[in-house]
């Protein structure tokens, strides 16, 4: 099959400062599937999730898409979103308008599936506050709403239920869910276990060591 | 008094006019501009009015 | 990229308010400020400029932006270099078009006028496109606002003497030619290059 | 009862009358025109000593007729500042929220009569300096109130949220006071282009009483101009500010009813 | 309070490079700059305070820790004032110290290097306790720099006045006294009602 | 028993822009219990935590500390401790500086007790690190770890474990119930149940309304 979208990594270290945090790491995602990693606090996961989108540079090891180096290839790019703990959400635009500007970051121009967007994560109604007036949840919902915006398979969401009420996190596991029906990958960290979550079934686990 | 004269303001007919011209605009300005903000202002809230009655009476109906 | 007009006019704001901080500070004689009104103004845009910069990168990677742009698929450096020209229009357009007005106030010859007014408008693209790279190197680090100066004066120093030394050349009735070709020469030069070691200094500091 | 604690009744029966935005809506609309009607009075009287009747001063000729609008409107100037500053202070030491009011819509109206002093100041400068403008004390502690003014303006439309927008215009309307005395001695304090003072000088104003009548009666129009102008933009601040609440829907509603 | 030495230096190299800016931008003639020296000081240590106030709370109220000083059971005045004036020595202190050798480079005669220090050492207190209420005032908003400059510098501008006065007084032979008991005068004033200005505006901008 | 410590609110609103977040809310927390504030995302229970902590002033109603009002109450101020989203960390000052500084502010100067409280946080190999580098954890643990170091009486948490692995989500629990168990209080915010978690005991619970 060789349009099936897949993510390799291949005996990846990560140093920081005078520390190993990992080595030898190496995982596949394909469509369909969601990479959960886990680990304590401080054992590599937001660094290695920064290595595969792309922020920071491997040192050892690579990382492929569809076979092709990820490094600064931009069809890979193009198709992989990171959602981080910084929201990247402008305080002195309003949700709205910072949902278009990523938008238009994509050459989108759609009026329509912004409301759109904005009431499937529930913060319609905050549309036209600025982003430092929302509260924790919201600019956590907002910062997810970028993934809707436009058709991006690899999704890099690093802790993405932190702050989200019970309702909130539902729905964005459902979000989830959908994407990787329609033939999504996921690469996630999340603290808490995700045996009783839809996700569950799609999810394979990357453990990294101690910290 | 001639009028010429006194517009001619011994010699000062710019600087005296000017200034007070200047003045008057100003007070002008001060007057007509609330008066047209407030109108503009009664006529949103109005406007908000007609619209939620329009919505209570869709919710109504 | 411009929410609203006030982030248009502050810039010139601050030029406009350094340029005027000198009349209350010199010795009030007429002919003094007149001959070193348009040296204040040079000084006045650079520092502007200067100080417009240590903003450009900052809030954006406060809130993470500026990592999300790293990823995107866009050129880098083409997007820099369209960054850096809207801050440009937003700071250096801004005050070199404010600039004549300023030099009426300070009793300044009308062919000083235009000198400094071509100057300003070939001088400051390249300070912004230099200043850039001085702002993405400096944008993980608090206080970086001094290191900016320290990094980047030194190589603004030579369009401010090409800038400011044409004023003193018309005024003693001499060519400028050589002066507005050397800016234009560093305008090219800044086009061509900035863009790339702003994008290389991005990738440098954000890790 | 004792005509102390009358009054005293009065003053505080006032104050919490006109503290309710309501209240001040709705006494404001009976005062406006009054004070509207005063400031044309004494104005066109002021005008027509001062242009018609006024005999040319000696040194200066007929450009001295430009005193009577140029000392009223410095005068209002400094005037407007004191009572923005004042109630900025009442606001932030007794949270009256109409005081805040005063504050805002006062900034635009001092800073015209700032921009106006500045004006025919300098217009008048012209013929008698020889100079529209000098670095001088009196013209410079001036012009730093007339950017006094824009920045109080710049601050309370920086802010998105109201409260502390009011909050932080009044403290710096308060903050900002001192520039008052500053112009008000800067043509004691030093040597100075600029006229001394010669109105509220000791021993009496110096200046001859056809020259002062116009003046005066142009200072008091002006005075109630100013009530004027900031009763009708303080109108438009409460209903701005209060469109959410049933009198302000009520008023509306029936004015639209009525037409 | 100083992390370290870097700190205590920035302001200063700040000052010291807004000051070397003039010397490339105007004619030179050695009595030009000698005239308008200690002008240039003056508007130099202005700028250098106004911009290091920027940062004076904003890094504060970025962090959080701005939140816990105003929850604090200390007096917010008295600690506002003790943080002014350790903004004061890593700024103002500093290029008043270091002011007479810049006086040196532009040739300015010694007896208006004394005054000049004496000026900018009763100036400069004032200029961060004035100043830091403009940035208390305008620390949730971004671009709170221009909006600083512009409500600071209004309240400035009479220090300079003053200040910068004294030199042009003392080029003529004339008497200073009445602008130092003028400086003595603002810096009374701000010492005792700043401090409650600023944390009167901090409790008005933190919600 | 004049000595019990009592913190109670009467009445309280909370007005954001044009939106009324709440009305009426009264509670009362005395020694040893632990409420626990739930709502949905942007419920106003952030808006909330910070009226009670004397960040904000209240409009309507009143808090009341031992029965004295709380506003500019500096007894109350050194009693109570408030721990938000924004971590209240410097940057760069390294982990164990942060601590000191705050220590410090509380006019103490202990360097085994910065040791000791970073230990108990399990963050004492980062303590040279500066914040910065710090993962988002370790931040979450480091403003925590402030709670230990001077006698606050009044814990007021919002959200205290975002960002916490599993063993670390037990660990402050315990160091909760400790704080309860002598005699301290607890007002926290938290998305997840605390029906299962150790603290269910001491809890009782404010439901917000809907955002
Ligand atoms: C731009 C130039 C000028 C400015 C900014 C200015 C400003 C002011 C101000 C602020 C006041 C009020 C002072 C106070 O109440 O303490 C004032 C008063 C006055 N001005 Fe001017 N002025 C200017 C030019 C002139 C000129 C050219 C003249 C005429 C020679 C003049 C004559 C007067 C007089 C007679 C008073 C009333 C003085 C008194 O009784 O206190 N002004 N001016
Ligand atoms: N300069 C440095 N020297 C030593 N260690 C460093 C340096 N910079 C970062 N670190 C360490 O690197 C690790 C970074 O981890 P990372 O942020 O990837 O953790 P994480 O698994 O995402 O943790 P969390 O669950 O808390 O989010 C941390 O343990 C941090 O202490
Ligand atoms: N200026 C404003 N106008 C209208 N609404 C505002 C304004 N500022 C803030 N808000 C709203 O006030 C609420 C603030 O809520 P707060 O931060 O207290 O929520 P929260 O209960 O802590 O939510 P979360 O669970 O997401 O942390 C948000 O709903 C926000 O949208
Ligand atoms: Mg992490
Ligand atoms: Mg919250």
């Amino acid at each position: 099959m060789p349009n099936l979208k897949v993510i390799s990594a291949n005996n990846l270290s990560c140093v920081r400062g005078d520390n190993l945090l990992f080595e030898g790491v190496s995982f596949d995602v394909s469509e369909g599937q969601c990479l959960h990693v886990t680990g304590p606090n401080g054992c590599g996961k937001t660094s290695l999730l920064r290595l595969i989108s792309g922020i920071n540079q491997t040192e050892t090891g690579c990382i492929k898409w569809q076979g092709a180096n990820t490094n600064d290839n931009s069809l890979f790019l193009s198709e992989c979103a990171y959602i981080a703990h910084k929201e990247g959400l402008k305080n002195e635009l309003t949700a709205i308008e910072n949902l278009r500007y990523y938008q238009q970051l994509d050459g989108i121009n759609d009026e329509l599936a912004l409301d759109d967007t904005l009431a499937k994560l529930k913060i319609l109604k905050c549309a036209d506050l600025l982003a430092q007036q929302l509260s924790f949840g919201q600019r956590r919902r907002l910062s997810f709403a970028r993934l809707l915006i436009a058709e991006f398979s690899l999704w890099v969401l690093d802790e993405p239920f932190t702050g989200i009420d019970t309702d909130g996190r539902e729905l964005m596991e459902s979000l989830c869910v959908n994407h990787l029906k329609s033939g999504g990958l996921i690469i996630m960290t999340h603290h808490q276990t995700l045996l009783d979550s839809p996700l569950n079934q799609y999810r394979s686990e990357l453990q990294l060591g101690q910290a | 008094m001639n009028w010429s004269e006194f517009f001619y303001m011994g010699g000062y007919a710019f600087e005296v006019w000017t200034s007070w011209g200047l003045t008057l605009l100003v007070l002008l300005y001060f007057v007509i501009m609330p008066k047209q903000r407030n109108a503009k202002i009664k006529s949103q809230i109005q406007r908000q009015i007609n619209r939620e009655q329009r919505d209570q009476g869709k919710t109504d109906s | 990229m411009f929410r609203n007009t006030s982030s248009l006019i502050q810039p010139l704001v601050f030029f406009i308010i350094i340029a005027l901080l000198f009349p209350f500070s010199l010795p009030a004689e007429g002919l003094l400020l007149q001959r070193i009104g348009g040296g204040v103004i040079w000084v006045s845009a650079v520092l502007a400029t200067m100080l417009s910069l240590e903003s450009m990168f900052h809030s954006d990677y406060q809130d993470g932006t500026l990592e999300q742009m790293l990823i995107h698929p866009r050129s880098l450096s083409l997007a820099m270099l369209g960054k850096a020209l809207a801050h440009w229009t937003a700071t250096g357009l801004i005050l070199t078009l404010f600039s004549p007005l300023l030099c009426v106030t300070f009793n300044i010859p009308s062919e000083q006028i235009w000198v400094l007014f071509t100057g300003l408008l070939l001088g400051t693209p390249s300070l912004t496109l230099i200043g850039a790279i001085g702002a993405a190197l400096t944008v993980t680090l608090r206080r970086g606002g001094v290191l900016i100066a320290i990094i980047i004066l030194p190589l603004y120093i030579p369009i401010l003497i090409f800038g400011a030394g044409m004023l003193t050349q018309v005024a003693q009735g001499l060519e400028v030619t050589s002066q507005l070709y050397a800016l234009a020469a560093i305008l090219a030069l800044s086009i061509t290059l900035a863009p790339f070691a702003i994008a290389g200094a991005l990738r440098i500091t954000i890790n | 009862m004792n005509p102390i604690t009358i009054i005293w009744n009065f003053l505080s029966n006032t104050y919490h009358r006109l503290g309710s935005p309501r209240e001040f809506y709705t006494i404001s609309r009976y005062t406006t025109p009054v004070f509207g009607a005063l400031f044309l009075v004494l104005s066109l009287i002021g005008t027509y000593f001062g242009l018609f009747v006024a005999p040319a001063d000696y040194q200066q000729g007929d450009s001295f007729r430009i005193l009577f609008v140029h000392v009223p409107v410095a005068w209002m100037s400094l005037f407007v500042y004191v009572v923005m500053a004042t109630a900025g202070a009442i606001g932030l030491i007794w949270r009256m929220k109409m005081a805040f009011v005063v504050t805002i819509c006062s900034a635009p109206i001092g800073a015209a009569f700032t921009a106006l002093a500045l004006m025919t100041g300098s217009i008048w400068g012209k013929p008698i300096w020889g100079t529209y403008w000098v670095w001088d004390a009196r013209l410079t502690s001036e012009l730093i109130l007339l950017f006094l003014y824009f920045g109080i303006m710049a601050v309370y439309y920086a802010f998105e949220d109201r409260k502390t927008a009011e909050k932080a215009t009044a403290l710096l309307s308060v903050v900002g006071v001192v520039i008052v005395p500053i112009i008000h001695y800067s043509v004691e304090w030093w040597s100075s282009l600029h006229q001394g003072v010669t109105v509220f000088a000791e021993g009496g104003p110096k200046m001859p009483p056809e020259m002062l009548l116009p003046l005066a009666f142009m200072a008091f129009g002006f005075m109630f101009f100013y009530g004027y102008a900031l009763f009708l933009s303080m109108q438009n601040k409460v209903l701005d500010n209060e469109r959410k609440s049933g009198w302000v829907r009520a008023l509306v509603n029936n004015k639209e009813q009525q037409s």
